[in-house]
């Protein structure tokens, strides 16, 4: 095969990861997009198994076949639930072989593009990323998976520890660009930052590997840049910097939904984990937080959705946004219904005041009993400011609610509760749905909220 | 001008389309796209194979086996892995 | 130039012909405004008022009239001894403008006529664009769709909106409005407003858009299709051919006696109004509903309505009000007062009283001019 | 157990205490009952709707009552002569369920317990959660805050709507509620309904957010603040000190004249109606304008109110209306009707009439029992 | 001054032109967009002059000199209205430099860079496109300014004689890349390529001539990466490619906008512009059709905005969402009101009871005698499904609406009207105001219409 | 790899960054974004300079030259104009 094929399959194969990647974004054709990088990472694998420099095949054969059948097995067989740590696993082992391709590319044929000492430096580079996020990658995969303990692990003289290590790797890189020891260098650097990797991630709480992960995610990309650099191969740094940058991106959305800064997940380990540490602290009570976009999307793919109004709706007057929200659902068919507790506000009839005010058709608008049964069967149950009348304490007798009816949304699939706060309503108790698993509170004012959902789901 | 600067511009536009491109992702989606962001940063295995099979032989060789083997789990299993998340976004 | 405003004598009657502020403007266009004490009592408005804006008060009918050159009121003028004769008070040669329609003796005009009055009659003002500020029928009708609404809610022992409550849930009346005209619209809207579930019906194919367009619906069958060419000159609609008048009933029969609340205000130009609501019809419907009558005083809608009257049939209640525009005396007085302003405003060119029998307004609503009737019917 | 349903005999009572669909629920669990005939009629239930629901008919009133362990009603008991003595036909020690106030003579209860008549007042019902289902006044609050607005807009002699019309542009009413409880709360809900301009006015701080969030505004001034603590025990409102008071009417007398209409509501339980509208502020309101006074058998809220009359003082027109729920019988009766069966409810344990004083709602209601009077005022 | 610095400065101004453009995007940030761009350009310029590969100084000095001060007299002068023909002037300019750049290269050095082929063919390409951009965008100035006739230009036997241009292009292209004789042969392909660019914007009617300008400008981004090629300059590769790239996105837009795909605009020529010139055919009075977003960005920077509502709004039962565009446009500080005509819609109030229903406040609505004066104070009048209320016939005489008082509409700077068609309304007459000037007309339910302005203000 | 052929991936980059950037453009900034685009193709002056001010001289330096003033032209009133466009969509 001429060099300008294998040029232009590269070329191809960087054009079709930039297509996979940008369809990976969208839920749509997200699945597609997988299967686009997928085959242009295939496209690569073949058109460089054809290239003249390949002249040995034992080893090829035999890391690949290992390889493939590792990744197959693991794949197949995790949990769903145990996603996350196998991404982690799946980094780490990217980032170790970038890091090991840079050593190796050195070792064997020394600094083999122009500039000597930038060869240098990107070797470095790729070693020192590449083996941080395979030895990150491992503990994270550990902590989450219970094998390291989960909460942020401190230990006496952090910071210390932390600068020394830090100049070490400085003098390890030095020594790399500047010697021609390649191999003993190499062992030196990757050995300093493998200990990185493990103790920039053992001070962060279980709670933010996730986002650990997808920080880590982005190293191993660049590492593959860096390992692109020293090969000299465009395709490689270019996919590369793709996935760093994408990585980096992900990594502040994950932030963000989290509420927590990315600079604090990146390099709140040196300042010694206090912050991350903060938010795994006990005493309140845990609820899962979401986000208006997290909500639409359930929304928008749901079958069956029941909205619960309470007196929270009719405080932020919302319910105009309650209607639109309602019609586009309806438009995209899904099946979308009122549940209208008899004491839901503060006056007898008062959802149907609102709601009529807003135009919403009385057949959409369902008594508590004809609605009980069917929550069970619900995709979504959005309860929109209300709280006593979806209470499950009114179930226990010793309850001061004790005896009314409730709506029972701690019967469907999901719920969504949106009110500003976890203050009580006209009863003054706490609500125990708030805390269940499958309960997502969506903190906003009633209007506001809806109106973003609306507006979501309309673009989803 | 040299080889070693355009790679350079290709990392930064790269990185700049990297950034374009994930702009607006919903939340559900962050894992699937981390782990498929994570399979294609296996592109690695490519280096891995040209240093593994390349001339030479020797200590090299041997690491690019072992990086070969490593880029191929992360290759193979990032891949499947993403695609039976995103199965579960299919509607109905 | 006097223009003499008269105290309606009617005993239900509580509208008054022109308000203070209509007065007011018309001195300023070159008019002696006097009027009868007490003329608008019932609208809101005091003797002093009046004063206030300009006018005269005389409390002696024969010296209001004496000189006055044209004489508004609302009602028709009476020709029977309750009340008195109002006609043959009327200075002779003047013009007088009101209703002349309906409920008044046939021999009307022509006593008019006798008395070579100008009568200009307030409903027979033309519905073109030009003549909009002087259409007295929908300016009336409008608070009679509004207040047929009101009444009809007092009467029905049931609530019009749906109410979700710790003591059971209240499903929503059912109103269906029969005649979708100007009154029927306000009707619908209305009824809407209150939180029913209104239906609305007209054998007009324009109707049907106009009362979805008030986000009702729109009573009709697939199979049934409204009658064609039902909308005749001016927008009304036409009498119906006996054929069609039959599936028209049938049809209703089928629907109406569904409704908590029935409101009819079908009207034919210059006929009596069509029965639309039949006795066996009212007997289907459950006891406590109620059907609103506006077209009470040309003959009723439903079969069983007496003009004025609450009649109790089998529990129904049908109420079919003549003084539905009184009940909101001061604004339907203040909308008359401006209709009636805007045909005044036709009569004056330079400041000189004229009858300009060219004008397409003038001549379709002189009904007696110079002694003899021009229309009739 | 026989239940026995009385027919009432109050003239303007239209309810009836319990519906055939409630009659026949309670026969399911037991229950004998027996209805007076003609007990339902005005609520749009014959007797023969009471028969299919498996109750029997009896027009006797003594051979009604010979049996019947409990008795049912709506009015509290009639004790002069006309009407009847209804509480000497009661059976000694049987139950009775039925509002006892407003309205009655001051020794019913010792009437009541020398008969040794276990009495349960509908009208003691707790605002607990648990006692929602049977809470009459809210219910009955809900219809009088409604039908309230609809009277009210009849008496106005003009729109509540604004209308942009060719006859000029119609500002929509004005309509302040008093006392933003129950019945307020509803009637804020019905004139925005109908389009008015509403504002909300209670002593009590979370009435404002309550108002607010039926889309009117709260009549309040910055440098005035609302009595502090005036929320009383089960969210009831308490009496306001002399001072408090002044400074109440002083700010009232600043804004309600402005109103085309005025709707009050406020109370406060075991007391007289606080008055808010004074003879002053009538005076200061425009002719036509209506005051309507909820408060009517407690007092008035309104000096000038006359319980059960229409008053008409300086051209302003005051309604103090006694049967504003009967004038929505049969939703009324129904929703009477659920409170009434979800208290029985509590009385029949295993099968068995049991008054069990443990309970805190019964405790709250039991008027008499065992001949001596319980809670009195 | 070192060699890597030059490149520095170059990496530097190729990343800020990639944000100047994106912030060219948006209107909030437009203007900042240029200005980095132009800052950009300036570092770029200054880093060259500054380079030791120039070493003659007079031919440059002058060149300078004039061009800055011709494009600053163009610049200043030219009047806001003739802009498309500015740009497409300047657009000449800059496809012509490059032609020459690429031919000047080519003939200083010869093939400088690593593959002989591959530059010959990238000089051809400079030399054939950057030729084309520059006649054709003249010819389009011509054709805008009223120079060269608006209409198409079609001419007989155009098929044959565009396929022996092309030919001979080829031919001229294969000599430039196989012989030596580079002044030549640039020369001749040159002058056909600006043939070309003649023979292919003439064909096309005058209404299209900015989306040529647009695609031109495209060809020009990508003439100036081809003379990088030539150059083995790596900014001008990126920046024109960026340029070009957006150039060609641009362009489709602008023929979504028109309603015409690219195709038909790049191609109709050589199918000799039948499709193009359909366009401007007479017959139909000729109305200013708009989108939501252009109505919706008007909307946004308005600072008074009225809204007449007619019978249509009813019908669309679109009062809820002209609520919240109001709702929206307050909330930016526009200040809006409703102007309601006494006999708007199909009966009296109709308009009152519509908004009373969307909860509009009172105090929105505002009266025809009250309105009237502000109309020509007003920035902004989108009529909703009205037409004889604002239909300015109404002050003739001898129409049959005739002394109806209506909505001076037409007084106010910029009227939007929402409706369906063209359709006449109750008074069954066509409306003069749907075909001035000032009035746009967006065919669309009202519904829809006012749903869509709401989204896309909310974005602005 | 050749410098070339990673011309090409910059070329390709470019594009595939430029038509992630345009996307969602209102049609009120067509006008000013194609004239701010164009001012940008300027930068072919970068090259002009280059071959202009080169050693060698002669034929290649006049064009060069002209290619100058002409890029000058696309530069300087390309971005003033849009600048002039541009100030008219300021809220005030
Ligand atoms: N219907 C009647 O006749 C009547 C009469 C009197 C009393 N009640 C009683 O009222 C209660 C009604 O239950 P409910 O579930 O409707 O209401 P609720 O229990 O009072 O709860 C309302 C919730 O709405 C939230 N909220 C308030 N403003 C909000 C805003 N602007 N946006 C979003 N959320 C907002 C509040 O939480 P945050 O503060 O965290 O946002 C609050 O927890 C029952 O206990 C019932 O017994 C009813
Ligand atoms: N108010 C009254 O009391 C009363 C009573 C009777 C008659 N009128 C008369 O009715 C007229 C009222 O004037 P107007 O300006 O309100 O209405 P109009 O002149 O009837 O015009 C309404 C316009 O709305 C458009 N339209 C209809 N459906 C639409 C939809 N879904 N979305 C968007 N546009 C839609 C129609 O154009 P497209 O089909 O192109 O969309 C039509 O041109 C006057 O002539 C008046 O005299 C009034
Ligand atoms: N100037 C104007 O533009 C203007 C002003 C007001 C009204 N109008 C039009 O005038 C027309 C009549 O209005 P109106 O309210 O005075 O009408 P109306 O009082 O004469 O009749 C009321 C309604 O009853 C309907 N009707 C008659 N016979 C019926 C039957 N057998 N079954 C069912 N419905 C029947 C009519 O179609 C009409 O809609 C309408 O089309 C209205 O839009 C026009
Ligand atoms: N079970 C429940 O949860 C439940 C059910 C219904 C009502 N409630 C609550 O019970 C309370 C009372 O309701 P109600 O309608 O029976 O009240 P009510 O009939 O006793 O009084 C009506 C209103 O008048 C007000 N008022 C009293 N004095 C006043 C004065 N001087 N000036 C102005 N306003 C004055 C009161 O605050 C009250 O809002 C409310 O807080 C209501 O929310 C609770």
């Amino acid at each position: 095969m001429p060099e300008f094929v294998l040029d232009l399959v590269y070329l191809a194969s960087a054009v079709l990861f930039v297509f996979g990647l940008k369809q990976l974004g969208s839920p749509v054709t997200a699945r597609r997009g997988n299967a686009l990088a997928a085959s242009a990472m295939l496209l690569a694998i073949v058109g460089t198994l054809l290239d003249r420099g390949i002249v040995t095949w034992e080893i090829i054969a035999t890391g690949l076949v290992a390889g493939t059948i590792i990744g197959l097995l693991l794949a197949r067989t995790v949990k769903m639930t145990a996603m996350p740590q196998l991404v982690g696993v799946f980094n780490g082992f990217g980032g170790g072989a970038s890091a090991l391709v840079a050593a190796a590319e050195l070792i064997r044929s020394g600094p083999g593009v122009d500039a000597g000492a930038a060869a240098g430096v990107t070797a470095a580079a790729g070693i020192l990323v590449g083996s941080v996020s395979f030895s990150g990658s491992f503990i994270a995969f550990g902590k989450l998976q219970g094998f390291v303990p989960g909460r942020p692990l401190t230990y006496p003289l952090q910071r210390t520890l932390n600068l020394i290590l830090f100049l070490s790797l400085l003098v390890a890189s030095g020594y790399l660009v500047a010697s021609a020891e390649y191999p003993i260098a190499s062992a030196m650097l990757a050995g300093l930052a493998l200990l990185l990797g493990i103790l920039l991630v053992l001070p962060i709480g279980g709670a933010d590997m996730p986002v650990v992960i997808s920080l880590l995610n982005s190293y191993s990309g660049l590492a593959a840049s860096a390992a692109g650099f020293v090969l000299g191969n465009p395709l490689l740094v270019l996919a590369g910097a793709l996935v760093g940058a994408a990585g980096l991106i992900l990594t502040r959305l994950m932030c963000k939904a989290m509420n927590r800064s990315l600079a604090n997940v990146a390099f709140g380990a040196f300042g010694g984990g206090e912050t991350a540490g903060a938010l795994t602290e006990e005493g309140e009570k845990p609820v899962r937080r979401t986000s208006v976009d997290e909500a639409a999307l359930l929304l928008a793919y749901a079958s069956s959705v029941v909205i619960v109004p309470g007196y929270g709706l009719a405080v932020a007057q919302a319910q105009h946004e309650a209607k639109k929200l309602v019609d586009i659902l309806r438009k995209r068919g899904v099946t979308v219904k009122f549940a209208i507790h008899p004491v839901a506000g503060r006056m007898p009839g008062h959802m149907n005041v609102l709601l009529a005010e807003a135009d919403v058709p009385y057949d959409l608008l369902v008594d508590l009993d004809d609605i009980n049964p069917e929550f069970a069967r619900t995709d979504v149950v959005v309860v929109v400011g209300a709280n006593d009348v979806v209470n499950p304490l009114a179930r226990e007798p010793s309850s001061i609610i004790a005896g009314m009816p409730i709506l029972d949304v701690d019967r469907s699939q999901n719920v969504i509760v949106i009110k500003r706060s976890l203050s009580p309503g006209f009863a003054g108790i706490d609500n125990p749905l708030f805390y269940l698993d499958r309960t997502m509170m969506l903190f906003s004012d009633a209007a506001d909220a809806l109106g973003g959902l609306a507006r979501e789901v309309k673009e989803v | 001008m040299g080889e070693w600067l355009i790679g350079i511009y290709v990392f930064v536009l790269a990185m700049l389309l990297g950034f374009e491109l994930i702009t607006r992702v919903p939340p559900t989606l962050h894992t699937p796209l981390m782990s498929g962001a994570n399979a294609i940063s296996g592109i690695t295995l490519i280096g891995a194979l040209l240093v593994a099979g390349g001339e030479g032989g020797g200590l090299a060789a041997v690491l690019g086996g072992v990086a070969v083997a490593m880029a191929a789990i992360n290759v193979v299993g990032g891949f499947l892995v993403t695609d039976r998340m995103l199965r579960m976004f299919r509607k109905d | 130039m006097q223009l003499a405003v008269l105290r309606e004598r009617h005993p239900e009657e509580r509208r008054v012909a022109l308000s203070p502020s209509h007065v007011k403007s018309l001195i300023e266009t070159g008019w002696d405004v006097r009027v009868e004490s007490g003329a608008g009592g019932h609208a809101g408005w005091s003797d002093a008022d009046y004063q206030h804006a300009g006018a005269k008060i005389e409390s002696d009918r024969v010296a209001l009239l004496e000189e006055a050159r044209c004489v508004v009121k609302v009602r028709p003028p009476s020709l029977g001894p309750d009340g008195g004769n109002e006609v043959d008070g009327l200075p002779e040669g003047s013009i007088l403008v009101s209703f002349l329609s309906p409920g008044t003796p046939e021999e009307l005009p022509e006593r008019l006529a006798a008395r070579r009055i100008s009568a200009l009659a307030m409903e027979r003002i033309p519905r073109t664009t030009r003549a909009q500020r002087m259409d007295a029928l929908s300016s009336q009708a409008t608070a009679a769709g509004y207040r047929a609404v009101l009444l009809a809610a007092t009467h029905l022992p049931r609530f019009f909106p749906m109410l979700t409550t710790a003591a059971g849930t209240i499903r929503p009346a059912r109103v269906t409005v029969l005649g979708a005209g100007v009154a029927g619209l306000q009707a619908i809207a209305t009824a809407r407003r209150l939180g029913a579930v209104v239906q609305g019906y007209d054998i007009r194919a324009a109707a049907a858009e106009q009362v979805r367009s008030l986000g009702a619906t729109f009573l009709e069958e697939e199979e049934e299709e409204l009658p064609e060419g039902a909308e005749a000159e001016g927008g009304y609609a036409r009498a119906l051919e006996e054929s069609e008048r039959d599936r028209q009933l049938s049809f209703l029969g089928r629907h109406l006696p569904k409704a908590d609340v029935i409101i009819t205000t079908a009207q034919i130009p210059g006929r009596a109004a069509p029965v639309l609501v039949t006795r066996s019809m009212v007997e289907a419907m459950t006891p406590g509903s109620v059907v609103m009558d506006l077209a009470g005083e040309t003959g009723g809608n439903c079969e069983l309505s007496v003009a004025g009257q609450v009649v109790v049939h089998e529990g129904v209640t049908i109420l079919a009000p003549v003084d539905l525009p009184s009940g909101l005396a001061q604004h339907t007085s203040q909308m008359l007062g401006t209709n009636v302003s805007a045909l005044l405003a036709l009569l004056v060119h330079d400041g000189e009283l004229k009858l300009d029998l060219e004008d397409d307004i003038i001549d379709h609503v002189l009904v007696t001019h110079e002694g003899s009737v021009r229309i009739s019917g």
